[in-house]
C-alpha cells in the first residue's frame, strides 16, 4: 500500500474519535483530560499532514500554538481537580452531579 | 384645535409620572383628586380636539401629528405619531368621560385601603395607554396601547393581592392576552411586509386591490388579538375572573374601555377586511354570535352579581362582534359607546351594592335593596332597561342596529341573535330583581329596623349587613352615567339621515365599508318591534319566574321556586328544553375543554419540560454524549450536502 | 539594527498597527500592571480599589476603541487590517469590543460587593477578568482561525477558573469542572475543524480562506463542510445553542453571580462575533450549504431553552435557560445571513448584554452571602422588602420578555424581522412561540416579587457598585427601548468586513 | 551526525512507510487502552506511547521542529503534570471501577460515528493523493513564520499562559 496523506489523515481522525469516546465513557477527571489530550494530538497529526500535503507552513506553526493550549489546559485543568480533590477525595466526575436539571 | 392630540394621551401619562413620585406624600384623597383631575383634563383636551375637527368639511376631518421618528429599519420607520380622526375622537371621547367619571367614584370606593395612591397610578397608567391604542396613528403605537391595557388590567385585578385567587385570576388574564399577542404581533408583522408600512393612512391607500388572502390572513391574524382582548370565545375565559379586581376596574377596564379595543381595532382596519374574502367577516361575525349566545346562556345561571355582569359583558361584545362581520361598522360603535354608559353604570352600581352589603357580592343575600339604596336602585333600573333592550333607552336603538345589520346579512344569524336578546334582557332583569326587589334574604341584626322598613325577613340562613346609600361621590357618577345611558340613543336614531348623527361622523373612517341598510321602512319597523317583543318576553319571563313564587310561596306544585337555593336550578329548567342538561353541559364545556386547552397547553409545555429535563442528568460524560451526538448530527448533514 | 546584525536575512517581521491593538493592549495592559502593582503594594491599597481600577480600564479599552470606530466609519478609509492580515478592524468589530470592554466594567462593579461579602476579595479575580476580556476582543477582531481560537482559550481558560472561584462552594467547583471539561472537548472539536478547513482550503486566514472560496469552485467539499460542522459545534458551544447547550444551566447556577453575568454577556458577545465572522462573513459563499442546520439550531435553541426555563425552580437556572432560547433569537440573525441579521445580532448583543447583567445584579444580591439563595421562593416579597430592586428587575424581566418599550421589544423584533426579510415564516413564528412560552417564566419571578409574601427579613444589602450597575442598566434599557435609534444606528454601522492590508 | 542529518539519508518510500503502520498501530492500541483500562497509572503511561508516537510520526511527516516541541512540552511536562495530578488526588493508587456504569451505548455508537464519518471524509477527499516529497521544513523556517505571520498569535499565546498561571495560583490557593 502506497503511503498517502489520507492515512495521516485516518490516524488522526481513529485517535481523535477514541479520545471522545473516553471523554463520553470515562468518570475519572483525570483520564477525561487525559482522553482531551488524545484528541488534540490527534487534531496535530492532521494539522501536520495537511501542511506537508499543502506545503505550507501553517500547519507546523498552528500545532506549536496547539501545544502551547494544551499544556495550558492541563495546568487549569488539574489545578481544578486537585483543589476539588482536597475536599472529597477520589471523588469521580459523575460525583459532581449536584447540578442538574 | 386638533394640534393638541398630544394632550390627549400626555395628561393622564403626567399624572401617571406625578403620582409615581409623589402619590404616596399626596395621600389620601389628594392622589385621587390628582389623577381624577388629569383625566377630565385629558377629556377637556379631546372635546377641543372634536370642535376643531367639527369646523372641518368630512373630508378633511384628519389629522396625523408626528411627534418623532421613533423606529429606524432600513428603508421603513415607525414614528411615535397620533390619529385624530372621527372613530378615534368618538373613542378617545367616550373614554376619557367614562374615566372622569369612574376616577372620581374610585375615590371613594377605594377609601381606606393601605395602596389608595398605588391604585390611581395604575389608572392613569391605564388611560394613558388605552388613549394610545385608540389615537396612534399606526399599529405599533396601537400594538403598545394594547400591550400597556393588558398590564394595567393585570395589575389592577392583582390589586388586593394577599388574594390567591386574585392574583391567579391575574395570571389568567396575562397568559390570555398573550395568545391574543401572538395574533396581533404576526398581523403586524404581515402588514408590514405586505405594505411596507404599518401607518393605516399609507396601509389603507395600499389596501385598495391587495391580495385577498393576505387580506384574510391579516384580518383574521388580528381577530385573534381581537378576541383575546375583547373576550370573545374562546379567550373570553379570563374576562369572568377578572371580576376579583376592585369594582371601579371591572367598570373601567373590563366593561366600557379596554375590552371594546378589540372591537375598535376590527372597526379600525375595515379596508383591509373589506379586501378579505367573505370568510372572514363571516368568521368574525359567527364568532361574536356564538359568544353573544354563549355568555348569555352562562349569565343566566350566576349567583356572583359581578360574574353576572362579566358574562354579560361577553355576551353584548359577542354582539359588537357580529355587527363588525355583518359590516355595520357604526352599529359597533354605537353600541360600544351605549353599552358602555349603561354597563359602567350597572357595574358602578353593583359596586355601590357591594360596598352596601360589606362586599358580599353574592346575590342570594340581597333582595328588596331598594328602599336602602334608592338612588343605586334607580339609576340601575336605567341601566337594566337600557341592557335589556327596552326603548327609549339607549340599548334598543344601538342593539336595533346591529339586529338591522345581522338580519341583512344571514337571517339565522339575526334569529340567533334575538335568543340571545332575550336572555339578555332575562337575566338583568333576574339581576334587578334578586338585588332590589323581593324579600330581604339578609337580616340587618336589628329587629326592630325590620318592622320599621315593614319587609319580610326570611327566617333563617339570612345574614347580617347594614345596607347604605353611598357618598355622594359614588352617586353622582351613577346619576350621570343613568342620563347617559338613557339619552345615548339620540347619538344615531335611525328615524331620517339627519338623527344618524354618528353615522355621519364616522362615514370618513370607514371609507364607505359600512354596510348601508337595505330593508325598507316596513322591513325596519317589524324588526324594531321584534326586539321589543324580545326584550318585552326576557323581562316578563323573568317577573314570571320571579314573581311567581313571591306570590304563590306556599304554592305547592312549585317547591323549587319556594327554595331559594334552587332559583339557578329553576330558571335552569324554566329555560325549557333539556334545559338544566345544556346548561350543565356550557358549564362542563367551560370547566373541561376551554380551560382544559388553556391549561392542557401550559400542560404540555411543563410535561416537555420535564422530559427534557431529564435529559439534563448532571453527568459530565452525558453533556459530552450531546455535544458528540450534535458533532454527528452536524456531520452527516453537512456530509448530505457535499457536491461530491 | 540589533536584530538585523543577529539574523540577517531571516525575520522581517511585519509593520504592527500599534493604533489598532489598542484595546487588546489596554486591557491585557491593565490585567499585568495591576497584577505588578498589587503583589508589590496590594496590602496597603484599599479593597475596593482593585473594582474600581478595572472599571477604569474597560472603560480605557472602550474609549480607545472610538479613534477606531471614527476611522472605520469614515468613507474615505474604512475597515483595514492589520499585522499581517490577521487582525481586523471594522465596524462589526469595533462594536463588539466596545461591547465586551463595557461588560467588564459591569462584572467589575458587581463583583466589588459580591467578592467582599463572600471574603474573596483581591486583584486576581480582576486580573482574570481583564485577559478574559482581551481574548474575547481578540476572538473579536481575528483575522485569522488560529488567532481566533487563541483568543477563544484566553477568554475560557480565565472563565473557568472564574467559574469555580467561590472555592468553598461545592457548586462553584462543580461549574467548573463541568465547565472545563466540555469547554475543552468542544475546543479539540473547534480546533479539528480549524484543521479541516485548513486543510480545505490552504489557509487559517479567513481574508485568504474567503479570497479562496470566492475564486475557487472545489471539486470536492466534502472536507470544508466537515470543517464546517466541527466549527459550528466549537462556537454553538461558546453560544449554547441546543444540543450544545448542557453546560449552561450547570455553570450559571453554580458559578459566582457576578461572573455568570459576565459570562451570559461578555463571553456570549464574543461567541456571536466569531460565529458571525466565520461563518456569515467568511463562509459567506456557502451559506447555501450551512444556513438550513443554523436554521435547524435555532429552532432547537429557541424552543429547548423556553421549555426547560419554565420547569425551573432556581432563578439562576431559570436565566440560564432564558439565556439559551435569547440565544435562539441571535442564532435567527446569523441564519438570515444578511447585513440585516447581522445588525440585529449585534443590536440583540448589546441590549441583551445590559439585560442579563442587570438581572444577575439583582440575584447577586438577593442571594445573600453563600450565594445560595436563588430560588424563586427566595424572590418572594422583594417587592416590599426592596421596592426599588424588585423595580429594576421586573424592568430587566419585562425586557427579557420583549415588552414594548423595553430594549427587548426591539431586540426581538428586529431577529423576527430578519428572519421575516429572509422569508422564513416558520422560523419567525416558532421564535414569537418561544417568547410566548419564556413570558410565563419571566411572569413567575415576578408574581414572587410583587405578589408573595415572605416571612424572610434578612436584610439585603445592595452594595454602591451594584447600585450604579442597576441604575445605569435599567435606565438604558428604559431609555433606548423608548429611543432606539442610536443603538440601531450603530449596529447597523457596525459592518463586518474582510479586506487586505493596504 | 545530528538527527536531522539522519533523517535525510533515509530513503523515505519504504522507510517511512513501515514506521508509519508500526507506529500507527501502536498508537491506536495504547489510545485505546487509555479509554478502557481501569488503572489510571497505566493510562498516563499509555498516553505516553501515543503522544511519542504523534512525535514520531511529526519526524516522519519532515516537521522536526514540532516533534522536537511535542517532545518537550509533552512527554516532559504535561505527562509529568498528570503524574503528579494522581499523586495529589487519587487515594489509591490502582484499578478503579470506573467503567461499570450503564449507558456505554450511546457514548460508543456516538464516538463510532464520528469516527465512520471523519475517516470516510478524508478518505473520500484524499483518496490517492500521494505524500508529496517536498522538503522537510527548517526550524528557522518555523521561527520565521512565528515571528512574522503569526506574531499577534504568538503574543496571544504569551497572554494565555498568563491567565493560565494566575489561574492555576488562583485555583490553589487556599480558603
Amino acid at each position: 500500500m502506497e503511503l498517502t496523506t489520507t492515512w495521516y489523515l485516518v490516524l488522526g481522525a481513529i485517535i481523535f474519535a477514541i479520545g471522545a469516546s473516553g471523554l463520553m465513557i470515562r468518570r475519572n477527571p483525570l483520564v477525561m483530560f487525559m482522553c482531551v489530550e488524545l484528541m488534540l494530538n490527534a487534531v496535530n497529526l492532521t494539522f501536520v499532514a495537511f501542511g506537508r500535503e499543502l506545503d505550507d507552513l501553517g500547519g507546523q506553526v498552528s500545532v506549536f500554538f496547539v501545544l502551547v493550549v494544551a499544556a495550558a489546559e492541563v495546568v487549569i485543568g488539574l489545578a481544578i481537580i486537585v483543589a476539588i480533590m482536597r475536599h472529597r477525595s477520589g471523588a469521580t466526575a459523575d460525583d459532581l452531579s449536584v447540578l442538574r436539571g | 384645535m386638533e394640534e393638541l392630540v398630544w394632550l390627549i394621551p400626555a395628561l393622564p401619562l403626567l399624572g401617571f409620572v406625578l403620582l409615581v413620585l409623589g402619590g404616596r406624600r399626596l395621600g389620601e384623597p389628594g392622589a385621587g383628586y390628582l389623577a381624577t383631575t388629569m383625566v377630565a383634563g385629558s377629556f377637556i383636551a379631546t372635546v377641543l380636539v372634536f370642535v376643531g375637527l367639527l369646523g372641518k368639511d368630512a373630508e378633511e376631518r384628519l389629522f396625523e401629528q408626528t411627534l418623532f421618528e421613533w423606529i429606524p429599519a432600513g428603508d421603513f420607520s415607525v414614528d411615535v405619531g397620533f390619529l385624530a380622526d372621527p372613530l378615534s375622537i368618538t373613542m378617545a371621547l367616550f373614554i376619557t368621560g367614562i374615566s372622569s367619571l369612574i376616577h372620581l367614584y374610585a375615590i371613594a370606593y377605594m377609601h381606606g385601603d393601605k395602596d389608595f395612591s398605588k391604585f390611581f397610578v395604575y389608572m392613569n397608567l391605564f388611560v394613558f395607554s388605552m388613549l394610545m391604542l385608540v389615537l396612534g396613528d399606526n399599529l405599533l403605537i396601537t400594538f403598545l396601547g394594547w400591550e400597556g391595557v393588558g398590564t394595567c388590567s393585570y395589575l389592577l385585578i392583582s390589586f388586593w393581592f394577599t388574594d390567591e385567587a386574585n392574583a391567579t385570576a391575574g395570571k389568567k388574564a396575562f397568559v390570555t392576552n398573550r395568545v391574543g399577542d401572538w395574533g396581533f404581533m404576526v398581523a403586524t408583522l404581515l402588514a408590514f411586509f405586505t405594505f411596507g408600512s404599518i401607518n393605516y393612512g399609507e396601509m389603507f391607500s395600499g389596501a385598495d386591490g391587495m391580495a385577498t388572502s393576505t387580506a384574510t390572513a391579516i384580518t383574521l391574524l388580528l381577530l385573534v388579538g381581537a378576541a383575546g382582548k375583547s373576550a370573545q370565545f374562546p379567550l373570553y375565559l379570563w374576562l369572568p375572573d377578572a371580576m376579583a379586581g376592585p369594582t371601579p376596574v371591572s367598570a373601567l377596564i373590563h366593561a366600557a374601555t379596554m375590552v371594546t379595543g378589540g372591537v375598535y381595532l376590527l372597526t379600525r382596519v375595515n379596508p383591509i377586511i373589506a379586501e378579505a374574502s367573505s370568510v372572514a367577516p363571516d368568521v368574525i361575525a359567527w364568532i361574536g354570535l356564538f359568544t353573544a349566545l354563549f355568555a348569555a346562556s352562562i349569565a343566566v345561571a350566576q349567583a356572583d352579581i359581578k360574574k353576572v355582569l362579566a358574562y354579560s359583558t361577553v355576551s353584548q361584545l359577542g354582539f359588537m362582534f357580529v355587527a363588525v362581520g355583518s359590516g355595520v361598522y357604526v352599529a359597533a360603535i354605537f353600541h360600544m359607546v351605549t353599552h358602555a354608559f349603561f354597563k359602567a353604570l350597572l357595574f358602578l352600581g353593583a359596586g355601590s351594592v357591594i360596598h352596601g352589603m360589606d362586599d358580599e357580592q353574592d346575590m342570594e343575600y340581597y333582595g328588596g335593596l331598594r328602599k336602602f339604596m334608592p338612588i343605586t336602585a334607580a339609576t340601575m333600573v336605567v341601566g337594566w332597561l337600557a341592557i335589556a333592550g327596552v326603548p327609549p333607552f339607549s340599548g334598543f336603538w344601538s342593539k336595533d342596529e346591529i339586529l338591522l345589520g345581522a338580519y341583512e346579512n344571514n337571517v339565522v344569524a339575526w334569529v340567533l341573535l334575538l335568543i340571545a336578546a332575550i336572555l339578555t334582557a332575562f337575566y338583568m332583569s333576574r339581576l334587578i330583581f334578586l338585588t332590589f326587589f323581593g324579600e330581604r334574604r339578609w337580616s340587618d341584626g336589628d329587629p326592630e329596623a325590620h318592622a320599621a322598613a315593614d319587609e319580610p325577613v326570611a327566617d333563617d340562613g339570612a345574614r347580617s349587613f347594614h345596607p347604605h346609600e353611598p357618598s355622594p361621590l359614588m352617586w353622582v357618577p351613577l346619576v350621570v352615567l343613568a342620563g347617559l345611558a338613557l339619552l345615548g340613543g339620540l347619538l344615531n336614531l335611525p328615524f331620517t339621515g339627519d338623527t344618524k348623527i354618528l353615522e355621519q361622523w364616522l362615514e370618513p373612517s370607514l371609507f364607505g365599508n359600512e354596510h348601508i341598510a337595505t330593508s325598507g321602512a316596513a322591513g325596519k319597523w317589524t324588526l324594531a318591534i321584534m326586539s321589543i317583543v324580545a326584550a318585552v318576553i326576557g323581562v316578563i319571563g323573568a317577573a314570571a319566574v320571579y314573581i311567581r313564587r313571591r306570590v304563590d310561596k306556599s304554592v305547592v306544585e312549585q317547591p323549587i321556586l319556594q327554595d331559594a337555593w334552587m332559583v339557578d336550578d329553576t330558571v335552569t329548567s324554566f329555560m325549557g328544553g333539556p334545559g338544566r342538561k345544556s346548561f350543565e353541559l356550557v358549564s362542563w364545556f367551560d370547566r373541561t375543554v376551554i380551560d382544559g386547552a388553556v391549561n392542557g397547553t401550559a400542560a404540555v409545555v411543563r410535561h416537555g419540560g420535564l422530559v427534557l429535563r431529564r435529559l439534563q442528568t448532571g453527568f459530565v460524560r452525558s453533556y459530552a454524549v450531546g455535544v458528540g451526538g450534535g458533532a454527528v448530527a452536524l456531520l452527516v448533514y453537512f456530509l448530505f450536502r457535499t457536491t461530491f | 539594527m540589533f536584530f538585523a546584525q543577529v539574523a540577517p536575512d531571516s525575520i522581517v517581521t511585519p509593520d504592527i498597527a500599534w493604533t489598532a491593538l489598542v484595546p487588546h493592549l489596554v486591557l491585557a495592559g491593565g490585567a499585568i500592571l495591576m497584577l505588578m502593582v498589587w503583589s508589590l503594594a496590594g496590602r496597603w491599597l484599599p479593597r475596593w480599589l482593585p473594582s474600581m481600577v478595572t472599571a477604569a480600564v474597560g472603560l480605557g479599552a472602550a474609549i480607545g476603541s472610538i479613534h477606531l470606530w471614527r476611522r472605520v466609519t469614515d468613507a474615505d478609509r474604512g475597515p483595514f487590517s492589520a499585522v499581517a492580515d490577521s487582525v481586523g478592524i471594522d465596524g462589526f468589530s469595533v462594536f463588539l469590543t466596545v461591547v465586551i470592554s463595557l461588560t467588564v466594567v459591569f462584572a467589575a462593579l458587581l463583583a466589588d460587593g459580591y467578592l467582599r461579602r463572600e471574603r474573596l476579595d483581591g486583584p486576581e479575580y480582576h486580573v482574570l477578568l481583564l485577559l478574559s476580556a482581551a481574548g474575547g476582543v481578540t476572538m473579536a477582531t481575528a483575522n485569522d482561525l488560529i488567532v481566533l481560537f487563541l483568543g477563544l482559550e484566553i477568554l475560557s481558560l480565565a472563565v473557568y477558573v472564574l467559574a469555580g472561584y467561590h472555592n468553598r462552594r461545592a457548586q462553584s467547583q462543580e461549574a467548573a469542572i463541568k465547565y472545563f471539561v466540555l469547554g475543552a472537548f468542544s475546543s479539540a472539536f473547534l480546533l479539528y475543524g480549524i484543521a479541516l478547513t485548513y486543510g480545505a482550503t490552504g489557509s487559517t486566514n479567513l481574508v485568504d480562506i474567503n479570497a479562496y472560496l470566492r475564486s475557487t469552485v472545489l471539486v470536492d467539499d466534502g472536507l470544508l463542510l466537515a470543517g464546517f460542522a466541527l466549527l459550528l459545534v466549537g462556537l454553538g458551544f461558546k453560544v449554547s445553542a441546543v444540543p450544545f447547550h448542557t453546560w449552561t444551566p450547570d455553570v450559571y447556577q453554580g458559578s459566582p453571580t457576578p461572573v455568570v453575568a459576565f459570562m451570559a454577556s461578555g463571553v456570549k458577545a464574543a461567541g456571536f462575533a466569531a460565529l458571525l465572522r466565520v461563518f456569515v462573513v467568511t463562509f459567506g459563499t456557502y451559506a447555501d450549504d450551512w444556513k438550513p442546520i443554523l436554521y435547524a439550531l435555532a429552532v432547537a435553541t429557541l424552543l429547548v431553552g423556553a421549555i426547560l426555563a419554565v420547569v425551573q425552580n432556581d432563578v439562576k437556572r431559570m436565566l440560564a435557560y432564558s439565556s439559551i432560547s435569547h440565544a435562539g433569537f441571535m442564532l435567527i440573525g446569523v441564519h438570515a445571513a444578511s447585513a440585516d441579521g447581522t445588525a440585529s445580532v449585534l443590536y440583540y448583543l448589546a441590549v441583551y448584554s445590559v439585560l442579563v447583567i442587570g438581572s444577575f445584579a439583582v440575584v447577586g444580591v438577593v442571594s445573600g452571602t453563600g450565594d445560595g439563595a436563588t430560588t424563586v421562593g427566595d424572590f418572594a416579597g422583594l417587592g416590599a422588602r426592596r421596592p426599588w430592586l424588585a423595580f429594576a428587575f421586573t424592568v430587566f424581566l419585562l425586557a427579557q420578555a420583549g415588552v414594548p418599550l423595553t430594549t427587548g421589544f426591539f431586540a426581538k423584533f428586529y431577529a423576527i424581522t430578519a428572519a421575516v426579510d429572509g422569508r422564513s415564516w416558520a422560523l419567525a413564528i416558532v421564535a414569537m412561540l418561544s417568547a410566548v412560552i419564556a413570558a410565563y417564566l419571566y411572569l413567575r419571578i415576578m408574581i414572587a416579587m410583587w405578589l408573595e409574601g415572605s416571612d424572610d427579613d434578612a436584610p439585603i444589602r445592595v452594595p454602591v457598585g451594584t447600585v450604579v450597575v442597576l441604575g445605569v442598566a435599567a435606565a438604558f434599557t428604559i431609555g433606548f427601548g423608548i429611543f432606539p435609534e442610536p443603538i440601531v444606528d450603530l449596529a447597523r454601522d457596525a459592518t463586518p468586513a474582510l479586506v487586505n492590508s493596504p | 551526525m545530528s538527527a536531522a542529518a539522519v533523517l535525510a539519508d533515509i530513503d523515505w518510500h519504504v522507510e517511512q512507510q513501515v514506521f508509519f503502520y508500526l507506529i500507527a498501530t501502536t498508537q491506536v492500541v495504547a489510545a485505546w487502552r487509555v479509554v478502557t483500562t481501569k488503572n489510571i497509572v497505566h493510562a498516563a503511561l499509555y498516553l505516553v506511547v501515543v503522544l511519542a508516537g504523534v512525535a514520531a510520526q511529526f519526524i516522519l511527516l519532515g516537521a522536526e521542529f514540532i516533534a522536537s516541541t511535542q517532545v518537550l512540552v509533552y512527554i516532559g511536562a504535561v505527562i509529568v503534570l498528570f503524574l503528579f495530578g494522581i499523586m495529589l488526588t487519587q487515594a489509591r493508587i490502582g484499578a478503579e471501577n470506573d467503567l461499570d456504569q450503564p449507558n456505554r451505548l450511546p457514548a460508543v455508537l456516538t464516538a463510532g460515528l464520528l469516527a465512520i464519518l471523519t475517516v470516510s471524509t478524508v478518505i473520500r477527499t484524499f483518496e490517492d493523493v500521494e505524500l508529496p516529497d517536498n522538503s522537510r521544513t527548517t526550524t528557522a523556517s518555523v521561527s520565521d513564520s512565528i515571528f512574522s505571520d503569526y506574531i499577534i498569535a504568538f503574543e496571544a499565546v504569551s497572554v494565555l499562559l498568563l491567565a493560565a498561571l494566575i489561574g492555576a495560583i488562583v485555583v490553589a490557593r487556599k480558603d
